[in-house]
């Protein structure tokens, strides 16, 4: 008896101290509407989403300069899920349940979006997610502000193929889901298209891949058969650098063999020297080189808030930078921070996006989006060579693959669904439930 | 139709050239100038086409310019000039004569938007207004390009340029551009099986769709011979493939070799399990990056030789960590291997943090000095000058840590220290700096090992932990304590890796490869090179 | 029957608090989660449930680690490649259960493989449809490769770092086999989206608690089939193989055999683990096959103390408590604070928490009774190699082996 | 010489080189059953290489290794050979410091070596008694609770000699005993092993000439891997070429 009466105590007492610590970031003096800020700031995805805290800190120091929001001051809140995937789906729901944050700006890759959507869906809270992925989702409480591969990849292919008469087409990826469905996409819309199987050659490679000279061969070996041969790389990361410098050693020149890529942007750029690679191509929605006042505005605000001239923007920023605006536009909208309220307000929430337009919040939570091919340029920018006429709208289930090609996202009443099946009429994917 | 234009661009200097005067800068400068006003890519297609039709030498460095995207617009006034870029500043150049006629701030100027096709259509009009010039380079790039797109038509202007060609090779590459052209064209069968069999004969993998094209619609004795031709390319290059693997093969071993060799050391030869062995490497491409940026601000003449001030640093930079890490953490926990495991795992925690911190998360740009760019070729196999050079830096490392070791007297002292420290001492070998100084030889090594990897890879705060698996690998499998073993696992690893990259993949490949690693030890629980002898008890 | 006569026998007296620790916190953390209201001062929140129970799930996973390492002398830098498996075969199952509810309504195919366009299930697949069969393979899997991995590198005598090198090279093998999408485990992304098990959606709180409990449970039942092993004939054969493998093979034993069966039964545990991991965690990917993962379990280990059945729980809980803390706390410099506190431990209590208390205890204790000869118990083993580790060995820097 | 009968251990032509040096060159060595024999030789010599041998450590790259007659050793593993019943003490005292001495005894009681038994052994009283009986001989009954950690040095060599004894071998191998004992402890181990002697064969391999005279039994001098001289002790130290390699001028 007397054991357990002390085990009870200490088991008390553990759990008080352990939650006033796990609480204790989160404390604050006066109200606040809290922001949740969920990118790795460490391990191997730091390289990427620590860019995107700083741009959120950013977004947010602003949103109070202009009078917070409903009349409170925003704040804040950072964790780092340390590129751990599990450890995105604790601190989501640390930040929820533990902070109180009323919307989250986080995640970049697909896993970490997956292992936090079930803490989003029972918490009942917000996630802003802003890179460009596979598609193939639509989530009640997920706004997809990157691109979907309608908004990426298939212009893309359709610049090559119009204006650079490509005819023969690698296909490059890392060996994970979203260079998988991409170029199972991509695949099926240049079999549409008449290319021949055969005129198609599909690589994947393990994630940091380092040593790129065999496959680089190939694509030479490949692209030497008399027809105009271009690469399509959903290559990721970190492997981009090498694969980049065995390319421009190798002598593959972009008027010869151009390659154009989902995953570079002017981040990676920077690491990389791009003197031999000037005319490859990267296919985003927006550009840091985009001729537009907001975007020069957001640049000069991005340089001050750093204190460094030298750091880049790029198109996930630009992402947050959107979404960040619908949410605060569908929260004034409401009235409230309520999640319930905010999901039925943002939908058609319209905000100026970087590169002079205005982007929108459809039913199925992806937005409107310009598609910009861009060429690398020997100081580390792109150059706009091509942009969709008017804005492309974000397509979650892809029309090229047979099993997605029924189903549409509507989260407006009275519908709210995210897979319904416009041949059988029902929401659930095939609807046999 | 793109061949054919070409094939006009190629004619006409030569039609022209001898009436071809230089009284036209005036029609030039008009063409020039409209650069101002063309706001999409087909004018300025246009206007490279007018250009080049001129077949006056002079539009060369205005295309040249337009190619690299130089030639800029004055947006005041609407001028058009060649820019050449210092610092904010920009120097304006009159595009025609040459002459530099100021300066403006690259806000006021804008520039003549080029993509890709406008590139090569520039390539195609220079290497056309350029066949008939004096260098035989130039002349070599332009034939080339009539070899990769042959077309019949263009059979007659080469006969011509082959009657007044002197430079042998050129002549050789025309003769074959002109075998390409003639196997495509409807001259007679005798011709073209000539033709087909000079092709045959170069083992070339960009004829092999054109003969395998020849083969499909032609018959009789023209498709033999062009199936005969086809087979030998095949065969050819089926041996170069094995070359190209080797080669390929010895290149990645290298890298795991320089990746290894400190691990070979403090680990190998001290048996501490260095899990911050990886950051090691991570430092000795930072401090390249701070050279290369040191030498980019105060003297940019000397950026090929960048390399050469990192690698003395990037040891001392690393050696001195290594000193410190030996002297503050290792040398309490001597004889307890498993717990520098932990130790160093938390160091290298800490270096990754720090560089985090001081260099930010993202790649960093290391530049290729330029004796490590491009690539030449022996036979068909393309070697790139970085991965020799990466090649013969390793195999240098390696002579200089063994010269170390076997020849010197503090490789001696440090023999002696590893094999009978008590012995050591008492016979006057300062046994705690020879420990310091052999971690710090070996942070050393895997520092400059860092100056080269940051020549392929990224440089980034992960990049340390992107090598220390493999590294660990190596110096296992070829024999813990031995030089040489780490010598042969990395390269037999390395070859074995690039033969099964073809068949299975690059992942399936890596798969298999530590599957045979696992296989391996049990055949050899010693690794490589175990020393047999006598067992030690216990 | 093993159990039972240990038990008989009667428990240390720590293992008994730790013991009795866990079953109240079975009871109790469901009762404060469920029954107390959440405005109650004595509530304890659902996320605070997840995380313990998180948390047990590492201490499970360390703990088995501490078997083949801290008793046997194994070091396994592949220890994560069990629990992954175990989990693996627990994720399966859970996949199998969300049936038509995916996003696409297949009632046989998991969303990824309709993606990828897979037309049926592929036959490893077979059979995770029932609990008892993914249950079974929870423990198989890990098992039988352990067995099969153990019997090769024992029999041909792999020792040392040769042998962590091996085994990390097997849990590296296996990252980037599971990586693949093609081996049809879900590629990266895992497997995820889990719906309910047994019946139970896995997001009530209600089931949340349940699973905190019995993760609690079979943690005891670790505890107590650890300790039984340890203080066994055979727990005196594995500390035997430890610290003198010649010694043991020259009277006659089998040391492969010995360490074989430790080996396996830890894989088995390792998978227990993981598979009560992640339903509570609700993800299961090829990450936890990275070589770090399992460096970080001995890490875990080494902190708690290692050859004492106490050190790992502790060390698992306190440094992942200290990790979730921190990385909240200070995001930016979370890795300072702890790559800092790896090192501290390693320098200051080399022998970890546990093994530290125990030499300042056992020292203090001589102090008291200069003249008498202190009592052995179980800890004191702890105590003798944590002495060898320091008098014994020469303190210079020596080849590996 | 007949090796199925009487021989204890029987070793002909046997040979074994490490990376091309002969450690044992075609040394041939005969012990009866119940013979005790000293085995001396400088460093080097090979006598541990022969004892590897023996105990199945290394394989010979030829020649023949019999044991009690019938056992051709060289196709067995140690612990085979441990069970068919050799026992064998190492040069550095070998014995399990995080055990207590008692327990030391008691995994090496002579016994089924099967492991998942042990999951449920308990100590039957015979055992109890012959472990009694053990250290009472070793003379370390009083410390038998304490861990073997705790022993000095000359302790641990008679624990492991008392490993030994539990295990009931017919054949002993005993490595240097009396390294870095006191001259009492020597005395006390010089009583011991004649006592083991007279119930097993027993090979013993010493530096201490001292401690080989007292032992009166017959020595063999290895030289090179090979038998030099064998005999009584002061055959061999009279032998020229013994003088020569080993004792010195």
């Amino acid at each position: 008896m007397h054991l357990i009466s002390k085990t009870r105590s200490l088991m008390m007492g553990a759990s008080v101290i352990a939650g006033m610590l796990l609480a204790g970031p989160g404390i604050a003096q006066e109200e606040t509407i809290k922001v949740g800020v969920l990118h790795s700031l460490s391990g191997t995805m730091a390289i990427s989403e620590t860019t995107l805290k700083d741009v959120m800190l950013m977004l947010i120091e602003e949103q109070n300069k202009k009078g917070g929001l409903l009349g409170k001051k925003l704040e804040a809140v950072v964790v780092d899920p340390a590129s751990d995937w599990p450890l995105f789906a604790e601190k989501a729901r640390e930040l929820i349940s533990v902070n109180g944050v009323d919307a989250v700006f986080g995640c970049w890759t697909s896993v970490s979006r997956k292992s936090v959507l079930p803490v989003f869906e029972e918490l009942n809270s917000l996630l802003f997610y802003p890179v460009q992925y596979e598609g193939e989702e639509s989530q009640r409480n997920v706004f997809y502000t990157g691109a979907a591969p309608n908004q990426q990849a298939i212009p893309a292919v359709d610049y090559l193929m119009n204006e650079e008469g490509v005819e023969r087409w690698v296909l490059a990826g890392t060996d994970y889901v979203y260079p998988q469905t991409t170029n199972k996409i991509l695949q099926a819309y240049l079999e549409s298209k008449g290319v021949a199987p055969e005129d198609i050659m599909v690589n994947y490679t393990p994630f940091g891949h380092s040593d790129w000279q065999t496959i680089v061969t190939d694509i030479k070996n490949f692209g030497s058969a008399g027809k105009k041969t271009a690469v399509v790389s959903t290559i990721n990361g970190d492997a981009n650098v090498p694969f980049y410098k065995e390319l421009a050693n190798q002598g593959i020149k972009a008027e010869d063999i151009p390659v154009v890529a989902f995953s570079v942007g002017e981040e990676e750029l920077a690491g990389i020297d791009t003197g031999p690679l000037v005319g490859h191509l990267a296919a985003w929605n927006y550009f840091q080189s985009v001729d537009s006042e907001a975007n020069a505005k957001f640049i000069e605000a991005w340089h001050a808030f750093t204190g460094d001239e030298e750091r880049v923007t790029n198109d996930p920023m630009e992402a947050h930078y959107i979404g960040f605006n619908m949410w605060v536009k569908a929260v004034e909208k409401a009235g409230t921070t309520d999640a319930d309220a905010v999901i039925d307000a943002i939908i058609g929430v319209s905000v100026p996006n970087l590169s002079g337009g205005y982007s929108a919040m459809m039913p199925n939570h992806h937005i409107t989006k310009p598609v910009l091919i861009g060429e690398i340029q020997d100081d580390g920018q792109f150059e706009t060579v091509w942009e969709t006429p008017g804005l492309v709208v974000g397509d979650e289930w892809s029309d090229y693959l047979p099993d997605s090609k029924d189903l549409i996202a509507d989260w407006r009443a009275p519908l709210s669904c995210g897979n319904f099946n416009v041949a059988t009429g029902k929401c659930g994917g095939k609807g046999i439930n | 139709m793109k061949i054919l234009r070409a094939l006009c661009m190629f004619l006409l200097p030569l039609l022209l050239l001898p009436g071809a005067a230089h009284g036209q800068d005036a029609s030039l400068g008009a063409i020039v100038a409209k650069f101002a006003d063309a706001k999409k890519f087909d004018q300025t297609e246009a206007l490279v086409r007018e250009l080049g039709a001129t077949g006056d030498p002079a539009v060369r460095p205005v295309l040249e310019a337009l190619a690299e995207g130089n030639l800029h617009v004055r947006k005041a006034d609407g001028t058009v000039f060649i820019v050449s870029e210092a610092g904010k500043e920009m120097k304006l150049i009159d595009p025609l004569s040459g002459e530099t006629v100021g300066e403006a701030s690259s806000s006021a100027m804008k520039k003549v938007r080029v993509n890709n096709g406008l590139r090569r259509l520039i390539r195609d009009v220079l290497s056309a207004l350029t066949l008939g010039a004096k260098s035989a380079n130039v002349r070599m790039a332009a034939v080339n390009t009539m070899f990769a797109n042959p077309d019949p038509e263009s059979i007659e202007a080469l006969d011509a340029a082959i009657e007044v060609e002197t430079d042998p090779a050129v002549k050789s590459r025309m003769e074959q551009a002109r075998a390409a052209a003639v196997v495509l064209s409807d001259r007679p069968e005798k011709d073209r099986i000539d033709a087909v069999e000079l092709l045959g004969s170069l083992g070339d993998r960009g004829v092999l769709s054109l003969l395998a094209t020849v083969e499909a619609n032609a018959e009789g004795d023209l498709k033999q011979a062009a199936a005969n031709a086809t087979a030998k390319i095949r065969s050819v290059l089926a041996a170069w493939d094995v070359a190209q693997n080797v080669w390929f093969g010895i290149s990645l071993g290298s890298v795991l070799l320089l990746a290894a060799i400190g691990l070979a050391i403090t680990f190998g030869v001290m048996g501490v399990i260095n899990m911050a062995h990886g950051e090691m490497v991570m430092v000795g491409a930072y401090t390249t990056f701070v050279v290369q940026g040191a030498v980019r601000a105060f003297a940019p003449a000397l950026h090929d030789w960048s390399l050469a001030f990192a690698l003395p640093l990037a040891f001392l930079v690393a050696g001195a960590i290594g000193v410190a890490i030996e002297r503050g953490i290792i040398r309490f926990l001597y004889g307890r291997p498993l717990e520098t495991l932990l130790a160093t795992w938390g160091v290298s925690l800490v270096l990754q943090q720090a560089v985090r911190t001081i260099f930010g998360p993202s790649n960093r740009e290391v530049g290729n000095p330029s004796w490590m760019s491009g690539s030449f070729e022996i036979g068909h196999l393309a070697i790139t000058w970085n991965r020799l050079w990466i090649v013969a830096f390793s195999l240098g490392v390696f002579a200089l840590l063994l010269f170390i070791f076997n020849r010197t007297a503090w490789g001696l002292h440090m023999r002696a220290v590893t094999q009978n420290r008590r012995m050591a001492s008492s016979m006057g070998i300062r046994t705690p700096w020879v420990d310091a100084f052999t971690f710090g030889l070996g942070s050393g090594i895997a520092g400059i090992a860092g100056v080269a990897l940051s020549q392929v890879g990224n440089v980034s705060p992960n990049l340390g932990q992107g090598y220390i698996i493999d590294s660990f690998m190596v110096v296992v499998f070829g024999g813990v304590g031995n030089l040489w073993g780490t010598l042969l696992g990395a390269f037999s690893l390395g070859v074995a890796n690039k033969f099964l990259e073809p068949y299975a993949g690059a992942v399936l490949g890596k798969i298999i490869v530590l599957v045979l690693i696992i296989l391996f030890i049990q055949k050899r629980p010693r690794g490589l090179f175990a020393l047999k002898g006598r067992s030690v008890e216990a | 029957m093993i159990a039972a006569r240990f038990l008989r026998d009667g428990i240390d007296r720590r293992i008994g608090l730790l013991l009795a620790i866990l079953l109240a916190a079975a009871v109790l953390v469901p009762l404060l989660n469920l029954a107390v209201p959440p405005t109650s001062s004595f509530h304890m929140p659902t996320y605070l449930v997840a995380l313990l129970g998180k948390y047990l799930c590492y201490a499970m996973l360390a703990l088995s680690l501490d078997l083949v390492w801290g008793y046997c002398g194994i070091l396994s830098l592949g220890h994560g490649a069990f629990f992954a498996l175990g989990g693996y075969a627990m994720g399966m199952y859970l996949m199998r259960q969300i049936g038509a509810r995916g996003v696409y309504g297949n009632p046989d195919l998991p969303d990824f493989m309709v993606f990828l366009n897979w037309k049926e299930l592929p036959w490893y697949w077979y059979g995770f449809d029932q609990f008892w069969f993914a249950a079974l393979m929870v423990m198989l899997a890990p098992g039988l490769l352990a067995f099969a991995f153990g019997w090769l590198a024992f029999r041909s005598r792999v020792t040392g770092v040769y042998l962590s090198i091996i085994t990390q090279a097997m849990t590296y093998a296996l990252l980037l086999a599971f990586f693949r999408n093609d081996m049809g485990f879900g590629g990266n992304n895992g497997l995820t989206d889990f719906k309910d098990i047994l019946g139970f959606n896995l997001q009530a709180r209600a089931t949340r608690a349940a699973l905190f409990s019995i993760s609690a449970l079979m943690l005891s039942g670790a505890v107590i089939i650890t300790a039984a092993l340890v203080s066994s004939k055979y727990g005196k054969l594995m500390i035997a193989v430890r610290d003198a493998e010649s010694r043991t093979r020259f009277l006659g034993w089998r040391p492969e055999n010995i360490k074989l069966f430790a080996f396996t039964i830890s894989a088995v545990m390792a998978g227990i683990a993981g598979a009560l991991y992640v339903p509570q965690v609700g993800i299961i990917n090829p990450s936890e096959f990275s070589p770090a993962n399992s460096i970080e379990i001995v890490i875990w280990t080494a902190v708690g103390g290692r050859g004492t059945i106490l050190g790992p729980v502790i060390g698992a809980v306190a440094v992942n408590w200290g990790k979730s803390w921190f990385t909240a706390a200070m995001p930016e410099l979370w890795l300072f604070a702890l790559g800092g506190l790896f090192i501290a431990v390693t320098l200051l209590l080399p022998k970890g928490i546990v093994g530290t208390w125990d030499e300042w205890r056992a020292a203090r204790r001589a102090r008291r009774l200069p003249n008498e000869l202190a009592p052995v118990s179980e800890p004191s083993l702890a105590e003798a190699a944590a002495r060898t580790a320091r008098h014994s060995i020469d303190p210079g820097p020596q080849p590996a082996e | 010489m007949n090796k199925t009968t009487d021989t204890i251990l029987y070793l002909d032509g046997v040979s074994v080189s490490f990376d091309g040096f002969r450690a044992i060159n075609n040394l041939s060595l005969v012990l009866n059953k119940g013979e005790m024999r000293a085995i001396i030789g400088p460093n080097g010599a090979g006598k541990t290489t022969m004892m590897d041998i023996i105990t199945g450590k290394t394989r010979p790259d030829m020649g023949e290794v019999y044991f009690d007659g019938t056992h051709d050793l060289t196709r067995y593993d140690e612990a085979d050979i441990a069970v068919l019943g050799i026992g064998r003490k190492f040069q550095k005292p070998t014995v399990f410091e995080s055990h207590t001495v008692e327990d030391n005894i008691a995994l090496s009681l002579k016994g089924p070596r099967v492991v998942l038994s042990t999951l449920f052994n308990r100590r039957s009283a015979e055992e109890a008694s012959r472990i009694d009986a053990i250290l009472a001989t070793i003379r370390l009954e009083e410390r038998r609770n304490e861990l073997a950690f705790n022993l000095s040095h000359g302790q641990k060599q008679w624990l492991e000699i008392g490993m030994l004894l539990a295990q009931d071998p017919k054949l002993l191998l005993v490595d240097e005993p009396v390294a870095g004992m006191t001259d009492a402890e020597t005395e006390e181990t010089v009583r011991l092993l004649k006592d083991i002697a007279r119930h097993h064969s027993v090979i013993v391999v010493e530096h201490d000439m001292h401690f080989v005279r007292e032992l009166g039994v017959k020595v063999t001098c290895l030289h090179e891997g090979s038998v030099l001289s064998e005999g009584s002790l002061d055959r061999v130290s009279e032998d020229p070429r013994v003088i020569e390699v080993y004792l010195g001028r």
